[in-house]
């Protein structure tokens, strides 16, 4: 087992390594960059050449690269140049990452407390209505774009009725206290309840909307391994005990039928990183995902490199905790 | 368990299926006649035998008794008396409480047949706790025995693994154990053995003569192998085609089978005193080219003596003319009395 | 997936190729389980599935009108007959005689764009698709039929790329190339597929190596080309179309989610429905027939493409002939 | 067993939240929570921003983003007539050039302090300047503002700025190396705002660096801003995007702040900043899109800014040598409906260009005619320069929207439609803003592109200058005959002191541009809007975007 872990940790190490190579001349090589992000319409050729050569964007990329993993290496990731001027990348990461963290988190939830229980239930009536009825509602979850979710929610529950607050985390007026950084938690904690309320109210809808594609897969997968595993002869067997619904759901059903599902939930982290940069720019959330939608469009390098290798690493790191959840709940890989 | 009680003196039957039928198909579909009027008896601590290729339908009545068939898309109509209940007509509640306890089952394929995921002790226990209102821990306890009186050595250890890591041999005997927690009255043996290796096979047919017969505990005992019935059962019913084609006590059915299907299936075991160059006697054709039971005998056109009436009119079950005890037969044209294949 | 499970599974494939899945007959399919290979059992199962019947039905159709768009189309994509009533405090021509769905805010017809739209959609998908299949085939052939080393290094490959978020990944791609247009939209969006296929393709070929049949012509020394070109590969091909068909309909989504954030095609003369989409957005509270439209569009014709295909899915299955 | 773990989690995170809130509390000042329902004085003015303040440190900023907030807290020695580009008496209550306009004499307010008490005088307006001029390496390209209208720092060769002497502690002297226009005007520039020596001391204001891509701005630049303003400096909350202000209670100036607080929300997104007005989250926000205009006058106060900025559509006839012939940049700018354009891809009060700088700004020729649409012209024009199948390649830009320029692919549209009417062939260039565009213009790379210029304060030369001063820059005007005479006549008219020979001068010069060099082609003067809800009023709008958000009157 651990071996296995540590196995994966260097590969992780090696599939970082390469990323942060690709990522790096890719950046380089892209026409005009921060500087124009900067300068925009002010920049004549002598303000621009002054911008580059204090920056050192006129060294080869190769000696740029090797500064860049000198410095990665002594956790100095380069400068925001316009999502937030002036911050460490890193800093801004962990400025941002309590935010996404917190809206993926809810939205996982989501989807997976709605997703299960009824893609049990629809095995269990296959053919039924409920069954049809999820199945489809499942598959125009994945069809509608994530963004468009987003503004018709919007439309209707902040601008047409007021119900819910269409961007930002959490009113500043409430001038709120910060301990973690997760609003909700930190509401929590100061026993400010009234903002942690008001960080929840921002959250829903941005949550929703996130919620949807995960929601499908996940439904989808219950669903089919359920299907399988209703099928299987240990099923019958339990039956045959004369076992009560209860157990048989939960020790030989759902037990078995979940395995696959471990997976899905490792894979959909992905989904989630996906969806979050649509989510926020859409709710003008201040996530990571804003931040990256925000630093592509303005060539923030620094920012951008950093929330890209993070993701990665993140994907790599979550998919190795679900193996070894994975190896927990299945004794076969367990005792092997 | 205690030493093996005698097996009780009474004859009154304990379990008796009355016409018992069952059809697949959803709407739209051509139902299929899986069960068609089976009717049989098994008495308190009689072994009976159902015998037949895979897809007669012996399964499907072990399942229809135990009410684990499909609860959507089949229908099944007749009767199975378990000591003055009739099983078929209890609901799933009832039903419950008496799978496991009174009548339990063991399957074909041990391994697809246990919890992959699930040690073995808490399967064996589950039984135990469900039927007998046991604490977690005793019924560990109890199951460690069940484990050792099935013959599985060093037992504590076995009842913390894993399906995957038993033999099949031991699977097999765990699935026995699960089977006998709760001194069940009546055993059904869905082809026990045939996903063993044949020195297992053995083994186990021991084991369920010593734990069940001798126990007094009835047995359904359903298989496509003869030689186990030889081994096994006080009395054989012979199914084709969804229907009994042949009744009889064990040895008058080995010493005069009449039944050309039942011929057959004797004609296919090897046997020991067999000359060198005799040939097995296999049936040809398969199940596929049944012909329905209501134009005719289904088994006629795989029949070696078919003839003309076995295609236009249905047999009937009915006491056989020639026979000295009960011997029941479905057929127009049987093989003379100790007629050998 | 565990050689136990792969074993099983090859167990009810030979079972169903054989006509009878185990003891019981399964409700439903007995009249047909008489030794009807995959393939045929699965057609006539589709060819009873409502759910395949509706997804080929909305596709077929999204198909026709891609090929005949301009015939249908009443206007061209480009000319602004409407321009005149465009100003930007009424941005949006109102739909009018000639014009039933108005105009959008160049003051072209909307229906015809619409419509001349589901071409350049339906090319997008294809091409995206088309394009991750091919990269997905070259990758996953080489680590399949080869396997050993090659395996691993071409799978540690496509980790790299799975270790991005797809968005992310298009978003690099399309940002890559210095000028944005349709070409660095439909790479940006194939990349993505690429590793998915590969490890698909992967999966059932290396399955197929351990399979009777393949032992049986190596054992016969068929040479590793033929083997995998003509047993390997045709073998696997099933699942890896099921997804074609599924990533059809994330491609259409994605070319809408990247003209959302900016990065999709600039060039609106020939309209596609994710761009008209994604640049709705500013409209979408003064003007929200804007963004319905091409949304609706997209989601009917994803919601048909993903219906094909799960159906698919689902009736290539051995696991799913229940 | 699932379940038993679940559980487990549970009441672990349970007992975590517990221990943790033990030990955590409010740190809420209880005042803030009031702020909601309160009279007009103690009110909240909520302002949807679309970007982070690079710095708060307006002398190394160059974006609107980080003036709006400055400009609350901080204040020049001279400032602008609200809702015009005049400049007006601001830290300094008079001045006057020397007669050969290089030394200039300002009167200091008196009785004024920076909000940490330092007192402003003199003295500390020279510290400023001694400050701005000596800059380390990163400073001197990080304060762009400077750079470009300085010239250069610590008295390197041909920089404006010669000097700061305090005569006495309300009367300060600052020489510069010639006369020009922009001069004092230019000191209303945020950037050039004065603020306290002694935080600047404090907190190592100059200690500046650059790092990976970009600049670390000091300790004062990131959390102690300190300046004159009605506004005072709070917090920065970078978790949730918000700036915060408060009055400054002592402030001097008669315009007291009648809010107490303005909270800069961050929103990059567009429409989330418009959905976020409608659903009164915030109060107001800058530069709506002008496809919101008309509902946005019906449901909120949508404030319409003087025209302050120019489009053009610059030309290169070094990238493309068919554009050397005037019949052609001619016939190019004759084949624009700019008429129908600024009607439909361009806001309300948005105007057809006759020049290169717009109307309110002195200099403006009234007399100049704009180039009436006329294809037939246009066609004939390119006959006679034998240039009929024109082909030329138009750049324009994406993933951005200007002032000047709400939606550039439309307007490329417009124009490559009127282009092909009269037979000129059009290959498109889109390219990313950031994404090689600028560049790209602004090394003269491209043929034909579209660009624009928001003034940064009231003279020609903020605009002409810009454009044609270089002449290797984005038109290159240095390739044609004429290149040296616009040169030269650029430089002589900036340096001409007296105001209205100034303007006379660059009337004549505009006159010429149009008429006989047309070295590009401009389009038009867009308004740009800054939108309130109905409850708030009281901010004047400014051709400068230099909104006194203070004077801001909320009601319930």
């Amino acid at each position: 087992m651990l071996r296995f872990i540590v196995r994966r940790l260097l590969q992780a190490v090696l599939v970082l390594f390469i990323v942060s190579l690709l990522l790096f001349t890719w950046l380089r090589k892209l026409p005009g960059g921060p500087i124009d992000a900067i300068l925009g319409e002010r920049a004549t050729p002598e303000t621009r050449a002054a911008l580059r050569k204090t920056l050192g964007l006129d060294q080869s990329i190769p000696v740029q690269y090797l500064h860049f993993l000198n410095n990665a290496i002594h956790g100095n990731f380069g400068t925001s140049t316009q999502v937030q001027t002036g911050t460490d990348a890193l800093d801004l990461f962990f400025q941002r990452l309590p935010a996404t963290v917190e809206l993926s988190v809810l939205a996982l939830i989501l989807a997976v407390i709605t997703a299960i229980p009824l893609g049990y239930f629809a095995a269990k009536r296959h053919g039924g209505f409920l069954d049809t009825g999820s199945v489809v509602l499942s598959l125009v979850g994945v069809a509608v774009p994530v963004f468009f979710l987003g503004f018709v929610l919007k439309y209707f529950f902040s601008i047409e009725w007021h119900m819910l607050p269409p961007a930002g985390r959490q009113n500043p007026d409430l001038d709120a206290t910060r301990i973690t950084n997760f609003y909700v938690l930190d509401g929590l904690l100061t026993r400010e309840y009234d903002a942690a309320w008001d960080a929840l109210k921002h959250l829903i809808l941005p949550a929703i909307t996130l919620a949807s594609v995960p929601f499908a897969v996940i439904f989808r997968i219950t669903r089919a391994s359920v299907l399988e595993v209703l099928n299987e002869d240990y099923v019958r067997t339990a039956e045959s005990k004369g076992l009560s619904e209860r157990i048989i759901r939960g020790r030989h059903v759902l037990h078995n039928a979940l395995l696959p599902v471990v997976t899905t939930i490792g894979l959909q982290v992905g989904a989630l990183l996906t969806g979050a940069v649509l989510t926020e720019t859409v709710f003008g959330y201040p996530g990571l995902g804003d931040a990256l939608a925000q630093a592509f469009r303005q060539r923030d390098y620094a920012v951008l490199q950093v929330l890209i290798l993070a993701a990665a690493l993140g994907y790599i790191l979550v998919n190795l905790l679900v193996d070894v959840a994975y190896a927990i709940i299945d004794p076969r890989i367990r005792t092997r | 368990m205690t030493a093996p009680s005698p097996a009780p003196a009474t004859t009154d039957t304990l379990l008796s299926v009355r016409d018992l039928t069952v059809e697949f198909g959803t709407k739209g579909q051509t139902p299929f006649r899986a069960v068609d009027g089976v009717s049989f008896d098994v008495r308190p601590g009689q072994t009976v035998g159902l015998v037949g290729e895979s897809g007669c339908g012996k399964s499907v009545t072990s399942l229809a008794i135990m009410g684990l068939l499909p609860k959507r898309g089949n229908k099944v109509a007749g009767s199975a008396t378990f000591d003055g209940t009739d099983l078929l007509t209890l609901d799933d509640r009832e039903m419950r409480d008496r799978r496991g306890r009174d009548v339990a089952m063991i399957f074909q394929d041990p391994l697809s047949s246990l919890n992959p995921v699930v040690s073995i002790g808490v399967q064996v226990a589950e039984v135990l706790q469900r039927h007998r209102g046991m604490k977690k821990s005793a019924a560990m306890a109890e199951s460690r025995d069940l484990l050792d009186k099935v013959g599985i050595p060093d037992p504590s250890r076995r009842l913390k693994e894993y399906p995957h890591q038993l033999s099949g041999g031991m699977r097999q005997r765990a699935l026995i154990a699960m089977a006998l927690a709760c001194k069940p009255r009546l055993l059904i043996a869905d082809e026990p053995t045939t996903a063993l290796d044949v020195t297992i096979q053995a083994q186990i047919l021991n084991l369920l003569k010593e734990l069940v017969v001798d126990s007094g505990t009835a047995l359904i005992m359903i298989t496509h192998d003869l030689g186990v019935v030889a081994g096994l059962c006080d009395e054989v019913n012979v199914l084709y085609g969804g229907r009994i084609v042949e009744t009889a006590p064990r040895h008058e059915l080995f010493a005069s089978p009449r039944h050309p299907y039942t011929n057959g299936l004797l004609g296919s075991i090897p046997r020991l005193d067999g000359a060198r160059n005799e040939q097995l006697a296999a049936i040809p054709g398969s199940v596929a080219d049944n012909i329905p039971w209501t134009s005719g005998c289904a088994f006629a056109p795989r029949c070696s003596r078919a003839i003309d009436v076995c295609r236009a009119e249905t047999p009937s079950l009915e006491q056989d003319s020639v026979a000295i005890e009960d011997h029941l037969l479905r057929c127009h044209n049987p093989w003379p009395t100790g007629g050998e294949a | 997936m565990s050689p136990m499970q792969r074993k099983k599974d090859r167990i009810d494939a030979l079972a169903a190729t054989a006509g009878t899945a185990g003891d019981i007959p399964d409700a439903g399919h007995v009249s047909e389980s008489g030794g009807l290979s995959l393939i045929g059992s699965a057609w006539l199962r589709l060819r009873r599935n409502p759910v395949f019947l509706v997804g080929a039905t909305i596709t077929a159709l999204f198909v026709l009108l891609a090929i005949f768009a301009p015939l249908i189309a009443p206007h061209s994509g480009t000319a602004n007959p409407l321009i005149g009533q465009v100003t930007t405090n009424h941005p949006i021509p109102n739909p009018q005689s000639g014009y039933p769905l108005g105009g959008d805010n160049q003051g072209r017809d909307l229906l015809s764009r619409l419509i001349l739209g589901s071409r350049q959609t339906l090319i997008v998908g294809v091409l995206a698709t088309l394009a991750g299949l091919a990269g997905g085939l070259v990758l996953g052939t080489l680590a399949g039929s080869f396997g050993g080393r090659v395996d691993t290094v071409v799978m540690r490959i496509v980790d790299v790329m799975l270790s991005l978020p797809s968005l992310l990944l298009a978003l690099a791609v399309a940002t890559l190339f210095g000028q944005p247009s349709q070409w660095t939209l439909i790479i940006a969006i194939s990349v993505v597929q690429i590793p998915i296929f590969a490890r698909l393709l992967r999966g059932s070929m290396l399955s197929q190596r351990s399979s009777d049949h393949v032992l049986a012509a190596r054992a016969l020394g068929v040479k590793r080309g033929p083997i995998t070109f003509r047993h390997m590969l045709p073998n696997s091909l099933g699942p890896v179309l099921v997804q074609a068909t599924l990533v059809l309909a994330v491609s259409i989504i994605e070319a809408a989610s990247l003209s959302f954030l900016g990065l999709g095609n600039p060039d609106d003369s020939s309209p596609e429905w994710g761009q008209m989409l994604g640049r709705a957005q500013d409209l979408f509270d003064i003007a929200p027939h804007i963004a319905f439209w091409p949304a609706g569009c997209i989601v009917v014709v994803a919601f048909g493409f993903t219906l094909m295909g799960e159906s698919l899915r689902e009736a290539l299955d051995p696991r799913n002939r229940r | 067993m699932t379940a038993t773990k679940t559980t487990a989690a549970i009441a672990l995170l349970a007992a975590s939240t517990l221990a943790l809130s033990s030990c955590a509390s409010s740190k809420r000042d209880e005042g803030a929570k009031k702020s909601g329902n309160a009279a007009n004085t103690s009110a909240t003015l909520n302002f949807g921003a679309a970007g982070a303040p690079a710095t708060f440190d307006p002398f190394y900023a160059s974006d609107g983003e980080t003036f709006r907030v400055s400009r609350q807290i901080f204040q020049g020695l001279v400032g602008f007539k609200p809702g015009t580009a005049e400049v007006a008496p601001r830290l300094a209550t008079s001045w006057k050039p020397s007669a050969d306009g290089k030394t200039w004499t300002f009167k200091l307010k008196t009785g004024v302090k920076f909000t940490d008490g330092t007192p402003f005088n003199a003295e500390a307006v020279c510290k400023n300047f001694k400050r701005m001029d000596s800059q380390n390496k990163a400073g001197q390209t990080a304060s762009e503002y400077w750079l470009a209208n300085m010239g250069g720092y610590n008295g390197a060769k041909d920089e404006l700025y010669q000097g700061c002497t305090a005569k006495d502690a309300a009367t300060v002297q600052i020489k510069i190396s010639r006369p020009t226009s922009k001069f004092p005007a230019l000191l209303g520039l945020p950037s050039f705002s004065m603020q306290s020596p002694t935080a600047m001391d404090k907190y190592k204001a100059n200690n500046i660096k650059a790092q990976g891509q970009g600049f670390v701005y000091s300790d004062y630049a990131n959390a102690h801003p300190t300046g004159t303003g009605p506004m005072k400096f709070q917090k920065y909350d970078k978790t949730n995007k918000t700036v915060t202000l408060v009055r400054n209670d002592d402030y001097a100036g008669d315009d007291k702040a009648t809010v107490k607080k303005v909270v800069f929300s961050i929103i990059p997104d567009e429409t989330a900043r418009k959905q976020a007005l409608a659903s009164g989250q915030i109060d107001g926000y800058d530069l709506p899109n002008p496809v919101d205009w008309p509902t946005l006058k019906k449901d909120d106060n949508l404030e319409i800014r003087p025209a302050f900025n120019i489009l053009y559509l610059g030309l290169n006839a070094k990238v493309d040598p068919d554009l050397k012939d005037l019949r052609v940049r001619q016939a190019l700018y004759y084949a624009i409906n700019r008429d129908q354009l600024v009607k439909s891809q361009l806001p309300d009060g948005a105007t057809v260009a006759t020049q290169f700088i717009p109307n309110t700004v002195a200099g403006y020729n009234k007399s100049l005619k704009p180039y009436k649409y006329d294809p037939k012209k246009a066609k004939s024009l390119l006959k006679a320069a034998g240039k009929s199948n024109l082909k030329i390649t138009l750049w324009y830009p994406t993933e951005v929207t200007r002032p000047y320029m709400p939606a550039p692919d439309k307007i490329f549209n417009a124009i490559k439609k009127d282009w092909q009417a009269v037979g000129v062939k059009v290959t498109p260039k889109p390219l990313p803003w950031a994404g090689g565009y600028v560049t790209g213009t602004q090394n003269g790379n491209a043929a034909a592109y579209l660009m624009g210029w928001t003034g940064d304060y009231n003279t020609p030369d903020n605009f002409l200058g810009n454009f044609f001063s270089d002449p290797k820059g984005q038109m290159t005007v240095g390739a044609y005959p004429w290149g040296d005479k616009l040169h030269k006549a650029l430089s002589d008219d900036d340096s001409v002191v007296d105001e209205a020979q100034r303007a006379t001068a660059y009337e004549k010069l505009n006159k010429q541009i149009m008429e006989d060099y047309l070295p590009g082609l401009p389009i038009s003067s867009s308004p740009p809007a800054i939108v309130f809800s109905k409850k708030v009023t009281g901010v004047t709008p400014s051709p400068l975007t230099d909104e006194h958000l203070w004077t801001a009157k909320v009601s319930k």
